[in-house]
């Protein structure tokens, strides 16, 4: 067997408004962070239902990061507040559940904060590679 | 299944120096679904458009996927592309391989190899793509413009000359702004209030316009063509409609101690008050705080000479409930407090004062007569300091504004200048960091300051400044000389920076128009739309969106303008067809979708259905008003049996995304 | 590396101070209490840093004139935070040497009222490893 | 011992039936042992009589059916509800899921009920019924005589750490109502807090992995009331039918869970009905404490129309990341 470095899938879901905004923004700056990082556009944070992040692990992913407006800032008001309560619940179940809590993240990011953006990214993906493949939630038929 | 054309754009070299263009469009043709893979040099150019068109007649593609720049860039062009060739501008992905990819990675076989999974990603979301038809929506052809500064007045005169109504919501009571403070502007000099107040009396004068003064913004609903605005008309206890403006009243109040706020607090106004002599709509306001008939019921002074009976002690605040296609947020600036800088000693003497209490100084207005004399003792300055870049350009948010406020080094030279000619005897010292001067005539006229005027012009910054008797000792460095001064003054100006209105941040909220970390509004995109806020339907005027002077101000006031009334010359806009959608068969009824909406666009509806065995069943089933809804999607969340789905970013559509990632 | 180079990078080790944040304009030397005493003023020694010009500074009497007040540390509009420059050039000087010539239990001898308290803090500053 | 005897009740139903207030009755019914009681619906009087029952092992939450049943004919039915139930009860009409003018809800009170489960471990074999009785729950065995089981063993995990004795919503009130309790339900999710990440997980996968995915936990949920289960829903993504992975350790329990998160009243019938005994509670009351804990108490079902959490919010709330960690202080 091919010994490879171990890179870790990054599903990160991004609100049209900001935080896509804000990683074009990384990418106008050519802020680098790892390719491992893929973007999914929603329009709101709040579009993220937490199937779509376990379908994530369950496919595959080694982690999954959710990126909207800074509370007070969401360009429908109030999505990004449902995404702080629904992704609160979510988290701190998937934790009870014996799941890395550092696999998930969400992290506030404005059209501005290309720099954030960037960090947060070489962050998270520096965090997950230290945990190793997403062994707990990954369903292996998805693999066939 | 569908048939979808890959087109892959080189963005010169901006994608193709770091991915192999080639070997992607090669490996997306494998994809399921793919009919058609190529690449092109510019795909957004018209050749690289046409290659669009032509693939899709040719090979009837049903949906195209171009792997190219972000969707924020080119998604409308591509849309537009694929409408021309007859095919639903829906049924187009973009994978964002330039912001996303190319333009993030050094590696080629790393870009090479994302741009293929974010390609196959687009792919796999336009296999469950469907067409999708926009709705449309009336517009409310009448223009709401928050703050009657200069750049409210602009934006409103230019929308009420287009022929559409415009109210103006002011929370002084009068209109005019920081602008009707000011003595003269750079740099013709000329005089403020005889530019602007001219202005001021067409907008009252005109018959689109109303002016809502002492009234501030309590609510925003709605959206593009569809606001609802509640606007609260605080109080003054003064019949607007009945008040002839006499001034008898601020005459004869007896309570006289009250800081004039227009002066800045040098000098004192009466309870009952006209700002100042111009001020637009010219009635009295009194100032509950200070009025002892308010607050004692004993005196009434004002309605006793009143001889119009304008007077009404018993006035509440009214709140009026009206309809708007477009709002313009024009809330304007304040200069920073001078509390944390103690060094310049602003608390400590009444001669440090910022430079709009020198403007008020320096006007004919002005609570000196135009006089330029002391605070403090009222004589003639002999030396004054001006000190620049107080609390501009710092660095970390508690040292003062990490920007540059932009017209600091125009008026101080300004004030310079005036001072020298006004008072030929007068030293006057600018202690610089950079003089920022790019504008018209702006370089011209700082040289005519040092050269002709004899300002000291003096790169270094003013360490401390003491109080020492009744001169203030200013220390400073003057670096080219490689020196410490210590300059004897009379006067020391503090060029202070401007930060956004304390309203802009509330308001913001109310419009769900997004903020920068310094709370200005932030632009739809800097460079293309610099006057648009990214919500739509809000405009942005002067300088609640970045620190500017008043030609810019005044011509972004105008671009607003044009921008508002482009949108109001419609009469219908087509909406954003990505709206949220409920399976009625699958929908609880359980109202979890109502209470998440933040535009209240679903409502229910009790529907008959029709059950396998022929019986039928009412059931409570949700509704969404297409043209209501913004598509944010958090009904879909919200929903428990998954009845609501999001058009364009369908539940089905991005857990394919995920697989494509994941896979 | 040379050995300039090198000095610069232990300065900005020490003192965690970048330079670069310098927007020259001039309010620590403004408000230097100590300035004409100085033969390189607060704003040279962080200019001087900058271009990695660290000899001369460390041969310089300035080092020693700074009363460690820090005002410029608390006015500079840039945080660049000059007096932390100097603290770093001064321990640079001393390690050379290689001596500790001021330690903390000194001190409680040295106590006395009519001496500023704040002027053996600056002396331990000036002179202590 | 319940407070009320089931003639108590059959009075009170005959009664309601001959005036017409109701024309059919959810009540608990005779199985095939006498400990093994099944929930059912009554036509008549006559049917009531013959297999109407009310005892220790009455657990079933009736809420739940009256969403089909109410959309049925024209009359009211009657409806017996627990203190735990009413708060179903409520929850369902919070969502609109069916009419309550159709319903006659008579509020009874609760002792508690007998988890048969544990009662049959304490006899290996041969049981011939279960009674309760003043000292205790009685086994009567074939081979080994009776055996007493004091009442605080022989209840279920839910009863005893009742949340609730007090009804929240009823037509009529037999017999006494009670105070909402002081319960100590959430100690075992603060033990399992108290874990590492590691030995959480190991316990799960060993609860999890024993689901044969029957369902039961579903279909008797009364917050699982959705016309169309995502589970069922061949678009949904997660449709599964069958146990044929990893897929009920990994996502089943997880998105059931997430689904009823804030909805749930903690009523346990999931884990009454689990013939696995995982205990599925502990997931759902996980979510109600972190709910507590991060926004304030809240019981679900408690008022009609009361905002649930996951549909609200302040501007003030927790961040994520400091949910996790809160949520693992179990305090």
């Amino acid at each position: 067997m091919q010994v490879t470095e171990y890179k870790p899938k990054i599903v990160a879901f991004c609100c049209n408004w900001c935080s896509y905004a804000g990683a074009d923004l990384a990418g106008n700056n050519r802020l680098a962070y790892p390719a491992e990082v893929k973007i999914i556009r929603v329009p709101c944070s709040c579009r993220v239902n937490p199937m779509f992040i376990l379908r994530a692990f369950q496919r595959g992913a080694d982690g999954v990061i959710i990126c909207g407006c800074h509370p007070g800032d969401c360009h429908y008001t109030s999505g990004n507040y449902y995404t702080r309560r629904r992704m609160a619940l979510l988290f701190s179940m998937l934790n009870y559940l014996g799941i890395e809590k550092e696999r998930t993240r969400v992290e506030w990011v404005s059209a501005a904060e290309g720099a954030k953006f960037a960090a947060t990214m070489n962050d998270f993906v520096q965090t997950v590679a230290a945990l190793g493949e997403n062994k707990r939630l990954e369903d292996l038929r998805c693999k066939l | 299944m569908q048939r979808i054309g890959v087109f892959v754009c080189w963005c010169g070299s901006n994608i193709a120096g770091t991915v192999d263009v080639e070997a992607v469009s090669e490996a997306l043709k494998k994809e399921p679904g793919v009919v058609f893979s190529t690449n092109y040099q510019y795909m957004c150019s018209q050749a690289g458009q046409d290659i669009i068109k032509n693939a899709i007649a040719e090979h009837k593609l049903s949906g195209i996927v171009v792997c190219s720049c972000s969707p924020r860039m080119h998604e409308t062009t591509f849309r537009k592309t694929a409408a021309a060739a007859g095919l639903n501008p829906y049924m187009v992905e973009i994978a964002n391989i330039r912001e996303q990819c190319s333009w993030v990675h050094k590696d080629k076989l790393t870009g090479t190899e994302k741009a293929i999974i974010l390609g196959r990603t687009a792919i796999a979301k336009v296999n469950l793509n469907a067409p999708l038809t926009p709705g449309e929506s009336p517009v409310t052809k009448r223009a709401l413009v928050i703050g009657g500064g200069i750049a409210g007045i602009q934006t409103a005169l230019d929308i009420a000359d287009a022929g559409f109504e415009v109210d103006i919501v002011e929370k002084q009571p009068t209109i005019g702004g920081k602008m009707a403070q000011l003595d003269k502007t750079f740099p013709t000099l000329d005089c403020a209030a005889c530019i602007l107040t001219p202005k001021m009396v067409d907008v009252a004068q005109h018959e689109k316009i109303r002016i809502f003064s002492y009234s501030e913004v309590e609510s925003v609903s709605g959206f593009v063509g569809n606001f609802t605005v509640n606007i609260k008309k605080k109080a003054r206890y003064v019949k607007e409609d009945v008040c002839t403006g006499c001034g008898l009243c601020t005459e004869k109040c007896p309570q006289k101690n009250v800081p004039n706020e227009f002066n800045l607090g040098m000098d004192n106004r009466r309870a009952i008050y006209i700002p100042f002599a111009q001020a637009v709509p010219k009635v009295a306001t009194i100032d509950p705080r200070y009025c002892t008939m308010l607050k004692t019921g004993k005196c009434g002074v004002c309605s006793k000479v009143c001889t119009a009976g304008a007077i009404d002690y018993k006035a509440k605040d009214e709140y009026i409930e009206e309809k708007y296609g477009a709002i313009v947020v024009a809330t304007g600036y304040n200069p920073i407090s001078m509390e944390k800088f103690d060094e310049f000693a602003y608390s400590q003497s009444k001669d440090v004062i910022t430079s709009l209490e020198f403007e008020r100084l320096t006007n004919a207005a002005g609570p000196t007569a135009g006089v330029l004399l002391r605070p403090s003792d009222h004589k003639h300055p002999k030396t004054i300091v001006f000190v620049q870049c107080v609390g501009s350009r710092c660095s970390g948010a508690e040292k003062g504004k990490e920007y540059c406020s932009k017209i600091c080094c125009m008026y101080t030279a300004k004030h310079a200048m005036l001072t020298r000619d006004k008072y030929p005897d007068t030293d006057v010292y600018v202690f610089y960091i950079d003089v920022r001067t790019p504008g018209k005539a702006f370089d011209e006229f700082y040289r005519r300051a040092v050269e002709e005027y004899g300002v000291h012009y003096i790169k270094g910054m003013v360490g401390k400044v003491s109080p020492q008797g009744d001169k203030l000792m200013v220390q400073a460095s003057d670096l080219l000389a490689n020196k410490q001064l210590h300059i004897e003054a009379d006067l020391v100006v503090l060029a202070a920076a401007i930060e956004p209105d304390a309203s802009a941040r509330p308001l913001a909220t109310m419009l769900t128009a997004s903020m920068d970390t310094n709370d200005f509004f932030t632009e739809a995109h800097p460079k293309l739309r610099p006057v648009e806020s990214p919500t739509a339907g809000v405009f942005l005027s002067g300088t609640c969106q970045g620190p500017k002077d008043i030609p810019e101000t005044v011509s972004q006031a105008g671009a607003a303008a044009a921008k508002v009334i482009g949108l109001l010359a419609k009469d219908k806009l087509t909406g954003n067809p990505c709206v949220a959608h409920s399976n009625e068969l699958m929908c609880n009824g359980c109202s979890s979708c109502e209470r998440v909406c933040p535009y209240g666009a679903i409502t229910y509806e009790d529907k008959e259905f029709r059950m396998p065995d022929r019986t039928t069943r009412m059931r409570r089933v949700a509704k969404v008003n297409e043209a209501v809804c913004q598509g944010c999607g958090a009904c879909t969340v919200a929903c428990p049996s998954g009845a609501m789905d999001l058009k364009g970013f369908a539940s089905a559509q991005i857990m394919a995304e995920v697989d494509a990632i994941c896979k | 590396m040379t050995k300039n180079e090198r000095m610069k990078e232990q300065i900005l080790r020490t003192s965690g101070v970048n330079p670069l944040k310098c927007m020259r304009c001039g309010k620590c030397s403004g408000t230097c209490p100590s300035y004409d005493e100085m033969e390189y003023h607060p704003h040279q020694f962080v200019y001087m840093v900058e271009t990695g010009d660290i000899e001369p500074l460390l041969a310089s009497k300035s080092l020693y004139k700074c009363l460690s007040c820090f005002a410029c540390v608390d006015r500079c509009p840039r945080s660049v935070e000059p007096a932390k420059l100097v603290e770093a050039l001064r321990l640079m000087v001393i390690r050379q040497q290689g001596a500790n010539h001021f330690k903390a239990d000194d001190i409680p001898a040295l106590v006395d009222e009519e001496i500023p308290q704040q002027l053996l803090v600056s002396a331990l500053r000036k002179y202590s490893k | 011992m319940q407070a009320l005897t089931r003639e108590v009740l059959l009075d009170r139903a005959k009664a309601l039936f001959a005036d017409g207030t109701v024309d059919r009755a959810y009540g608990w019914k005779r199985g095939e042992f006498d400990y093994d009681v099944t929930p059912g619906l009554f036509r008549s009087v006559e049917e009531m009589e013959k297999e109407f029952v009310f005892d220790d092992f009455c657990g079933a939450n009736f809420s739940k059916y009256l969403v089909e049943e109410t959309r049925k004919g024209e009359g009211k039915i009657l409806v017996f509800l627990k203190p735990c139930d009413t708060y179903s009860f409520n929850q369902l009409l919070t969502e609109h899921r069916f009419d309550r003018e159709k319903v006659y809800a008579v509020g009874i009170p609760c002792e508690g009920m007998a988890d048969v489960t544990k009662l049959k471990a304490e006899a290996a074999e041969g049981i011939r019924s279960i009674t309760a009785e003043k000292e205790g729950f009685v086994v009567h065995t074939l081979y080994d005589g009776d055996k007493t089981v004091p009442r605080t063993e022989g209840l279920s995990e839910r009863c005893l750490v009742c949340k609730s004795k007090k009804h929240v919503a009823y037509d009529e009130l037999l017999g006494e109502d009670g105070e909402v309790a002081d319960s100590a339900r959430f100690d075992e999710v603060a033990r399992l807090e108290a874990m590492n990440a590691d030995e959480r997980f190991a316990f799960w996968q060993r609860e999890l992995s024993r689901c044969i995915r029957c369902n039961a936990c579903r279909d008797v949920c009364p917050a699982c009331t959705c016309e169309t289960c995502v589970f069922n829903n061949p678009n949904s993504g997660v449709e599964s039918k069958a146990p044929v992975t990893s897929f009920e350790e990994q996502m089943f329990h997880i998105i059931r869970a997430f689904h009823v998160a804030g909805r749930c009243t903690d009523c346990g019938e999931c884990s009454r009905v689990c013939p696995q005994h995982i205990p599925l509670h502990l997931l759902n009351r996980k979510f109600i404490k972190d709910i507590n804990a991060f926004y304030g108490e809240y019981q679900a079902g408690a008022e009609v129309g009361s905002r649930a959490p996951l549909v609200n919010y302040t501007t003030a709330d927790l961040e994520p990341g400091e949910a996790v960690q809160r949520g693992n202080e179990h305090a």
